[in-house]
């Protein structure tokens, strides 16, 4: 267990190197002046801010995780359970699954300013915006999941007359693993945004600081939270892969017997 | 009353289909085992799996009798073995399912796999096990219920001949000892004999076209070598010469075997 | 030390701003810094705002007590059916709503710009922008959406973009572009900006609280056109993204825009210039039918 | 097959009654004066809305679903070539599937000024926001199904010393479908979000009579211009429901056998 | 120069763990055919998959002539068809692979369905298929592409006695008549001796015990009525009993059957 996480570790180096490179492309594009400082800061520029600027950044990156955890951590709950509820329920799949799309192609951004307006400032909406962003991709893989168990394995728990619950905890959650966590990935890299969206209009965090420097041309600055933003994004994946994986302990999820 | 009756049964697996069971009706009475024979594609399968309620008649009816029904247990024809769950986790799987997780339900647990020969893989994947090993963890599950009656399909073909001869006896032991009863699938007519004390013969066509009962006093593999055992095979053999003959099977070069 | 002579009452008021910590705002932080709401017997929250945060809606939902918000937007409130809305404290008595451009392409006039050729960045959903399209129609300048920052326009001499006269020509300058730019306010449409309403049921239950509140404002911004210096400090901790040199250069600019040039107090309104505007966007068709304008605002 | 059409379509009839009966309490509720109509417009008054600016409603929409075409439609070509291309070369995933969850978490407006200056005003900046931000679920799920083909088959193939074309076309592909149809259905609805944010930044469509809607208050205009992105997905998510079932010709992609 | 040439063969599937096959020596001629003969788990499989180069060897090594390298085919202990493709489809899967589809193979592969007796089920997906016919697709599939030699992991363990034997006859006429060379793994004895010229009977522990060269004339299902047949079955049967004495293994009431 522990071997298998530290070769991933080792295997994540392949990707430092690939990011050493790009920075020093991207040093040098700014350095020769093909693309205008003001649009796009150097690396080094943007490391300086954001290390000048770092209890505010901290601050904020940590509030904008908070918010995040929050949503994300909702949204699993209740696409999971949600996903299930349709599963066994095909009437109200059919009658609600078509508003949970609905509700996703909502832009986020022209219903946060009603968020606001029922969440009041801050995180609440923060946490709502990161929820609504989160939950279908969520939702859709672990009803996939669920839809795809393999019938020979149904069919065999039938025989001991299962209650729902044991279909479900013991076959078809197990079966819909892959697909959960594909979903909850996707969903990560939502959930910043939506939090970030959020913070634009209901403020704090890490969207607040991008919004105002955003205005202020401090492209730097803007780039700083970005940054921070998406290394939000990549722990989170990091931390959904390690928690998988000591959850999963090696057993064969995949159907390979 | 008998333990299994069915009665006029038919089944076609869609609308304009050809039956794959036309108008079939037997009885089993209690503590009678019963094994159905046939060759490839007859439909042992599927008459097992409307026995078991795993298909719908499209006609006629089964009915199993209550004390019975409350107590089945079914061996697929592949080992149907979940990837996910050790070899132990998956013969445990049945006892979670019904609630009876008990220390006595484990006890018997260990002991069928130890039984089965299978003590040093308790804690293998089904991936790491051989064919006949996992078949063997399949039996283990049908069997840690302690079912009333158990149906099997095909459960020995992918063991050798020293291996499944021991399952043969241990099926027969565990008959004896705890009443149990089995509907036995299977493509060897010398298994069906040693294993049944009636066999239903099922031909292409999608009915049964005789079975008997058999009465052998005591069943050992030295049974086998009796002349008696050897003229009941015969026997069968030939039915199962005839059947194919008058089904006039588009298979070139069948030698015939001289009964 | 000495308790103000009205206590300040448990639960703490909210006054919503619709945007970030800037010099637009500081006169309603001085008031925090300089203790004007304490000393009148308050406890008042500033609450910052982002892009598009709807403070007004968020006033007529109860979610804040008191918002920052356009002299027209509190008039399309009012086209559209929110009648408890009154303005207490117009900060801006001229727009600071300007186009800026580059100084190189010579425009003398905003009606060379809308009729020029080029690139004009703006939100054309605002009252101004339907006013100008209006008053300058046919445009040939192509409109595209603004979004803040002055990146685009930075990038391509042919880019002209709406501004607050106090911020983004000042982030150009810094730049060092050169730039010329026009105030909306000289094409006749001149809304008071940066205003603080309040619900008027607020007004009938707690006349006091809402005097002191004005009270509190006006002795804020009196100080802040006096002296920013501190002011600016406190809210430049909250707004990093701002350099203080900013910070400064804006409080500068905008004096003579909130300044009344007459004898009235600072924040002051009259029925006069809210009915010009509530004619206006009546002209425009931004409000559907006349809106009796001398219930939307009270100086008091 | 038409008969399963059929089925599905009736199935559909369930979630048109729960629309009647949500607009129907939606309705209700904003008569009472629940909620105020400047907040919350009833939808007869959003209807009566729409159909009074139906002409710019319809060159909107029409608009911004030709955009999403552009970006929907690359982001499932390239979303299943990254993820082909990813699964081959481990290296190449290792490499650069990092810097497409951070391209995933960057919140499109804030490198609005780049894309603008990248693509220009209009189509292209629309095209290409709704394809950034619909790429990763396709690309995500395709890898996962990539990947969780199962060993057994691939060990048959591999007996006949295919070409990796062959591999993947005959072998791969097939075992990923249910997992690649699941990630197109979420980049749908993401497409859509993302052309509309576009559209904030660039202009046109659905997004830009949003966001003038939104500046001067007019609630029932947005609610206007979110129902019609909202049709424009769920259209989307039907014609790939559709295009799947003629596609796949009820063969059992669920592992069955 | 031998066809297959094993030379001190090791294989563990993981490193703490017991060997499955060990220190294993033998040389097949061309144009001979070997059984592969043992109990359930012993390592049967996992010889055939290291022969087809499935599995890498721990230790020694295996060459196989490279004429017959380049025309070598499997068929799976289980069917292992692709559940998307039909019977038909899974059969053409190998010459779509190998670019080899043209009408005579095309024809070859109506054939072979034919002489399976699956005409009637060309156009049917796996799931809806018998055990046992799924594993005659199977077959049907590894013997399409012409094949010098092909390796088959118990393919007749789910078929029907009478299927089995047209079955054996089939591979036969197969061998004479294309030069077709197998190893064929089963477990059963009369099976082995009826098809191999060689048998390897493997062990537990890892290591084959005995093989010898079987020399009838000529072959067919008349043979296994003849003593010397019966013979042979007889040693190979003494030779397993002797194994497992050897080996004491813990399956209760283990009944002998005398040879
Ligand atoms: N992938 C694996 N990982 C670990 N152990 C394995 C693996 N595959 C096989 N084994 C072990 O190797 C031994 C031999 O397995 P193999 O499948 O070769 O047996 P076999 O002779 O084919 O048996 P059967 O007749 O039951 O199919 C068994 O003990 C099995 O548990
Ligand atoms: N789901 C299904 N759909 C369509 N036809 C089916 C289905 N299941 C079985 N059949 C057909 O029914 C017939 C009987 O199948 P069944 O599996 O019962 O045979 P069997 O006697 O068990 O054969 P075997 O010994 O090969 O396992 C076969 O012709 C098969 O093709
Ligand atoms: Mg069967
Ligand atoms: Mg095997």
């Amino acid at each position: 267990m522990n071997n298998r996480i530290k070769t991933w570790l080792v295997d994540k180096y392949l990707a430092w190197i690939f990011l050493a490179l790009l920075l020093s492309v991207w040093e040098w594009v700014v350095a020769q002046q093909w693309v205008a400082s003001y649009l796009l800061p150097s690396p080094t520029q943007i490391f300086h801010t954001t290390v000048e600027l770092w209890p505010e950044i901290q601050a904020a990156t940590l509030s904008t995780a908070h918010s995040i955890a929050w949503g994300l951590g909702l949204s699993i709950v209740s696409g999971v359970a949600l996903a299930l509820l349709f599963f066994a329920i095909p009437l109200a799949r059919r009658a609600i699954l078509p508003f949970c799309i609905f509700f996703q192609t909502v832009p986020i951004i022209s219903i946060a300013p009603l968020l606001v307006i029922w969440f009041g400032f801050g995180q609440p909406t923060v946490q709502a915006s990161a929820f609504i962003v989160s939950l279908f991709p969520i939702l859709a893989n672990t009803l996939t999941g669920l839809q795809e168990t393999d019938p020979h394995l149904k069919e065999l728990f039938r025989l001991y007359r299962p209650s729902p619950w044991q279909l479900i905890f013991k076959l078809q959650i197990p079966s819909a693993i892959p697909y959960i966590l594909t979903g909850i990935k996707i969903s990560a890299g939502l959930a910043v945004i939506g939090a970030i969206v959020g913070e634009f209009i209901a403020g704090g965090g890490l969207g607040s600081l991008i919004d105002a420097a955003r205005t202020q041309q401090r492209v730097d600055l803007v780039f700083s939270g970005v940054v921070m933003s998406s290394v939000l994004a990549l722990l989170l994946v990091f931390i959904i892969e390690v928690v998988s994986r000591v959850l999963l302990r090696g057993r064969p999820y995949l159907r390979k017997s | 009353m008998s333990a299994i009756d069915v009665n006029q049964l038919g089944k076609r697996f869609s609308a304009g289909a050809r039956a794959v069971i036309e108008d079939l009706s037997f009885q089993v009475s209690p503590d009678e085992t019963l094994c159905l024979l046939g060759p490839s594609g007859c439909g042992k399968t599927t008459l097992l799996r409307l026995l078991m309620g795993l298909e719908q008649p499209t006609s006629g009816s089964i009915r199993i009798a209550p004390e019975l029904a409350q107590h089945m247990s079914y061996v697929f024809q592949e080992p149907r073995l979940v990837p996910w769950r050790t070899c132990l986790e998956n013969v445990l799987l049945p006892l979670q399912l019904l609630g009876r997780k008990n220390p006595a339900a484990n006890t018997r647990a260990h002991d069928l796999l130890h039984q089965l020969g299978l003590d040093e893989r308790l804690h293998h994947f089904p991936g790491e096990l051989s064919g006949g090993m996992q078949m063997r963890v399949a039996l283990a599950r049908a069997l840690v219920t302690e079912p009333r009656i158990v149906l099997l399909d095909e459960p020995f073909a992918a063991l050798d001949e020293r291996t499944r001869f021991r399952m043969q006896d241990l099926l027969l032991e565990l008959k004896s000892r705890l009443q149990l009863q089995y509907v036995f699938v299977t493509h060897s007519i010398a298994e069906a004999v040693y294993l049944g004390d009636r066999i239903l013969l099922l031909d292409r066509t999608g009915s049964a076209r005789d079975w008997r009962a058999i009465d052998f006093q005591e069943r050992d593999q030295l049974l086998k070598l009796t002349p008696a055992f050897n003229a009941v095979v015969q026997v069968y053999s030939q039915l199962f010469s005839d059947m194919e003959r008058a089904e006039a099977l588009h298979v070139p070069r069948a030698t015939e075997v001289r009964a | 030390s000495t308790e103000p002579a009205n206590k300040p009452s448990g639960k703490p008021l909210t006054l919503a701003l619709n945007w970030k910590a800037e010099p637009q705002f500081g006169g309603f932080y001085a008031a925090q810094v300089q203790g004007h709401y304490a000393a009148n017997g308050l406890n008042v929250n500033i609450v910052e705002g982002g892009s598009g945060t709807p403070t007004i809606q968020m006033l007529l939902a109860g979610k804040v007590d008191y918002a920052i918000v356009s002299a027209d937007e509190a008039v399309i409130a009012l086209g559209r059916g929110a009648s408890d809305i009154v303005a207490l404290f117009a900060t801006y008595q001229t727009n600071p709503q300007g186009i800026m451009t580059h100084a190189a392409r010579g425009f003398a006039s905003l009606e060379q710009v809308m009729r020029g050729d080029g690139v004009l960045l703006w939100q054309s959903g605002l009252p101004y922008a339907q006013y100008l399209r209006k008053k300058y129609a046919p445009l040939t300048v192509v409109t595209a959406p603004y979004l803040g920052g002055i990146g685009n326009f930075q990038n391509d001499p042919k880019v002209s973009q709406q501004c607050f006269v106090t911020s983004e020509p000042l982030t150009a300058a810094a730049a060092g572009v050169k730039v010329k730019t026009f105030l909306v306010a000289d094409s006749g449409y001149n809304p008071y900006t940066s205003v603080m309403v309040t619900r008027r049921q607020r007004l009938d239950i707690a006349p006091d609280e809402v005097k002191a509140m004005v009270a509190a404002v006006r002795g804020g911004w009196n100080d802040y056109l006096a002296d920013p210096t501190a002011t600016n400090a406190a809210m430049q901790a909250l707004n990093k993204a701002m350099s203080a040199e900013t910070f400064a250069a804006s409080a500068q600019a905008q004096r003579e825009l909130i300044k009344t040039g007459s004898t009235a107090q600072v924040g002051e309104m009259s029925l006069a210039r809210w009915q010009t505007l509530a004619d206006q966007l009546l002209e425009i068709k931004v409000i559907q039918k006349p809106v009796a304008v001398d219930g939307l605002f009270v100086n008091l």
